[in-house]
């Protein structure tokens, strides 16, 4: 880990992704400043979306939450949150989706509600939030996460948000996830399972292997994320001096 | 990215023959400019989607653009009848004219089912009404929690909405004030939308007071700038309804020649609205401006 | 008719039983003058909703229409429909609606639609707009309208807006249409059927027989609607200067 | 008629044990001022709704006044969990605490159905999911028009809602800028509905504006002005987010006995929340002031 933490070469491997799309659907935590990123780097257009209510956020500061004032102040349109999520997400507005998950498996099913059984939890996680219907409603999803072979799983504990189901998703559904970042490397799905796209400067395949929960599908050679740029560098430690994202 | 086009050109190229248009706005903020155009560009086969049809579509169908009608109240509010439509619709002259009828609440339902994605959209209407015998696709639902039974109205998806606004800026980004209708629902309901402002503003307009915003420019194909274009409707702050014209056109419309010649003079003689305005007149234009009363001023702060 | 119109008579009946009603949902045509005189007389903290999205308006002119300009000028709230439909009229926040009509029948039930058969309507009315779920939702309803035999028929050509189904009003629902005014007397429904309560000065029971499509239930002594007053006939002219309204 | 009130008389003439309380506002507006009321008059037994439980709820269920919770996310945004509800919910510690989970969307259509008197609301969610399955309300329901499945929820009506506003009239006239949340739907939902506002204002002020009335003073049972009443939340335009607080917080709740020290120190040896203002002081109220950053004015027009 030469000149960047791990965090910092997750959120900017993330950020790198949301090039194209116009519209995100910024979740709470990680994508929070993943996304920032992406709009002060690759996307200057892009149009983020919070499911506080706001639409074209411009803001000046990074949240901590994703309800913060400096959403509102300068946004393109503040809206009750029946039109956000009914008018906004579910009318398919929302290119992407960018979220945390607490485990995911290898068909992209994430849990964010508990680890144990969810009548007698070992952790009880936040839940849901607008996860569940995020991962119907928008055009497909990008997750971003901690790995580790507690948090990459054979099969999740809960299901919290669909993944990719036997026999695919259903018709009227967006394309769910396409795309996993982790402080280790980049994920993507082929057939609905996923399997490796790069792993970070630094980063050992065992050592993804280890992190993970399953027998991970590994081409035949696996790409090296391009490391941090100094911008990149630059521009997250900007948007966050104070580490409370970046640790 | 500036989508400003002329009414000409958003219309020739947004607006097709056999097209389901809703020109939305209710009472407040109908834009008559995108009607006439639409008329002007013998448009034709159309369905028309209005909660209330008013004067503009008894002039859209007078003109012969449409070949069905949409809508949960068709009259001249406070006045009477639109005579070209009820011509059609009782005695099909000069030609029938198909319908779909629903309350005002339906179609706000309608609207809000295409907006929202969803299939279909429950109320608590229509029980002992005989209006679901006159249109099928209206129908009981029930509750999937006992014994409660609401009816259903299917999503309304227009290939084209209109919207007139009082400001919008070059990216569609549209505010409203006043009246708001169900402009933001049969916008968001639509393939394609064309916003109509009486003021293009810049983005730190908007921006300073985002929670005016109805419709971002996300969901907008075209902007065009047509001031006083709602006459005989109206824009709040901007003009008043011209409720003498309301008036006036139910002489108007009860004698198709009479209607014939007001649709030659006051549309096909026109190149465009701004024509339309200048022939209206100073002076009645005078007679239609509000006294000023502003609004106080909010503060959202700038947080660093 | 010695100082007054018919319809100054209609108008001043109506508005007169708005005395406890708090929340009113105004209707289009003779309903609007009736309310506003309401508000100017028996009245003032009546709070007037319309279908627009209206709630609380204190109008300085006469609308012609429901959606008038001066409607949203100082109103205590402007609203889109959905919002007014669905949270004002169905969430049960309408104490009385008042609504016109062009037929009625000794239920209750009115018509507003067609004049004819709906297929091959002799004449197109202008149809329910509102008026089919403010008769559900509304707390309940009064009727202002002109009497003819062929406006207050033994049954209605279609049903806009149901009154008093045989069995009674559902549970929910509101107590449907409780008066009616017209320009000859004032009507109240016992046991869900019309009956005569007052017949307007100059007026003689046979006048309102014969306008009457049906046997009219008549109790023992018939009462006299109190003449206008003279403050009542100015309010209401002083309302309507160019009798838009009252001709 | 004025509905003013002391945040005192409102708990306890408007908060009952046993009732079902949604305290709303999503991150913007969340009244702590209330909840410290409710949890200083030693309610018991409530159902406490929220999207959002937030730190107003780890330290009501802390104190005690709970026995379930009706959620769709809980935890401390941007931080982590919240802990006093954690150990309810895993060790029964120091009680069991029921809860009842859904998506943001299950508990916006919830509200949504519950203001508009619908026996359940439709949306395109849960499919897939375990969350039906953790939770007989949420329920599948095949649409009237073909082979399509939505998924359903019930209504949600609260004996009381408690929303935060910036201004609010004598009668309950209530306006909201920034973010609205579900405020309107859990206020229309409710049977009793208590406004928490920053600002009295004359009626004028909302008439001047009435685009901003979200809550209309026709619901409201009591009106409880309370400047920085929302702390550590906020107040768009008045006062910013507290994260240092939310932040702080984390390590408050992980230890029972350091989270009842807290609520003995900032709640129960207060008499109010001005003493509560009083005690942060103004150095932590001058940190958290937004720079003026004023919307502009709109003209209504006035028409005579």
């Amino acid at each position: 880990m030469s000149g960047w933490s791990e965090t910092e070469m997750m959120v900017i491997a993330a950020a790198r992704r949301l090039t194209t799309e116009r519209v995100c659907f910024v979740g709470i935590g990680l994508p929070n400043i993943a996304c920032a990123l992406a709009k002060r780097t690759v996307n200057p257009g892009l149009e983020l979306v919070y499911e506080s209510g706001v639409y074209g956020a411009d803001p000046v500061r990074l949240p901590l939450s994703i309800g913060d004032p400096t959403l509102a102040s300068g946004a393109s349109a503040v809206t009750g949150m029946f039109q956000l999520f009914a008018y906004y997400l579910q009318g398919g507005m929302v290119d992407v989706a960018f979220l945390g998950a607490a485990q995911i498996d290898p068909v992209g099913n994430i849990n964010t509600t508990v680890i144990g059984d969810y009548a007698a939890p070992q952790v009880r996680l936040p839940g849901s939030g607008g996860a569940c219907e995020i991962g119907i409603n928008a055009g497909k999803l990008f997750v971003v996460m901690r790995q580790s072979a507690r948090s990459f799983v054979p099969v999740v504990d809960f299901v919290t948000t669909t993944g990719h189901p036997p026999g695919g998703r259903p018709h009227g559904w967006g394309a769910g996830p396409t795309l996993v970042v982790t402080q280790l490397g980049v994920y993507e799905f082929t057939g609905g399972r996923m399997q490796v796209e790069s792993i970070h400067p630094g980063v050992a395949l065992d050592d993804v292997r280890a992190a993970c929960g399953w027998d991970l599908a590994v081409p035949a050679t696996v790409a090296e994320t391009p490391p941090p740029t100094a911008p990149e560098l630059a521009a997250v430690r900007d948007l966050d001096p104070d580490r409370t994202y970046l640790g | 990215m500036s989508k400003v086009a002329s009414m000409r050109d958003a219309i020739a190229a947004l607006v097709g023959d056999g097209d389901t248009v809703a020109i939305e706005g209710f009472t407040h903020l109908i834009s008559f400019a995108a009607g006439h155009e639409i008329i002007r560009q013998r448009r034709r086969e159309l369905t028309l989607c209005r909660l209330t049809p008013d004067l503009v579509y008894d002039q859209m169908v007078a003109a012969g653009v449409a070949r069905k009608l949409v809508f949960s109240w068709m009259g001249n509010p406070g006045v009477g009848s639109l005579h070209a439509l009820r011509r059609r619709i009782e005695h099909a002259d000069p030609a029938p004219l198909e319908i779909e009828e629903y309350s005002h609440f339906g179609m706000v339902g309608r609207y809000t089912a295409g907006a929202a994605g969803l299939p279909f959209f429950p109320l608590r209407s229509y029980a002992g009404s005989d209006l679901p015998a006159a249109n099928a696709n209206i129908v009981p639902l029930p509750s999937p929690y006992g014994d409660e039974t609401v009816y259903a109205v299917p999503p309304l998806n227009p290939d084209v909405t209109i919207v007139a606004v009082q400001r919008a800026t070059s990216a569609g980004d549209a505010q409203v004030w006043g009246l708001t209708g169900c402009q933001q629902e049969a916008a968001f309901a639509a393939k394609r939308v064309i916003v109509v402002c009486e003021e293009l503003v810049d983005d730190a307009v908007v921006r300073a007071d985002p929670n005016r915003t109805l419709i971002p420019g996300l969901l907008v194909d075209a902007v065009v700038v047509a001031p006083l274009g709602c006459h005989p409707s109206y824009a709040q702050g901007y003009y008043d309804r011209d409720n003498a014209f309301y008036l006036a056109w139910d002489g108007i419309s009860r004698n198709p020649a009479i209607l014939d010649r007001w649709l030659d003079e006051w549309v096909f003689a026109l190149a465009d609205h701004a024509d339309y305005t200048a022939k209206l007149g100073e002076d009645r234009w005078q007679s239609l401006a509000p006294v000023p009363a502003p609004s106080g001023r909010v503060d959202y702060g700038s947080y660093r």
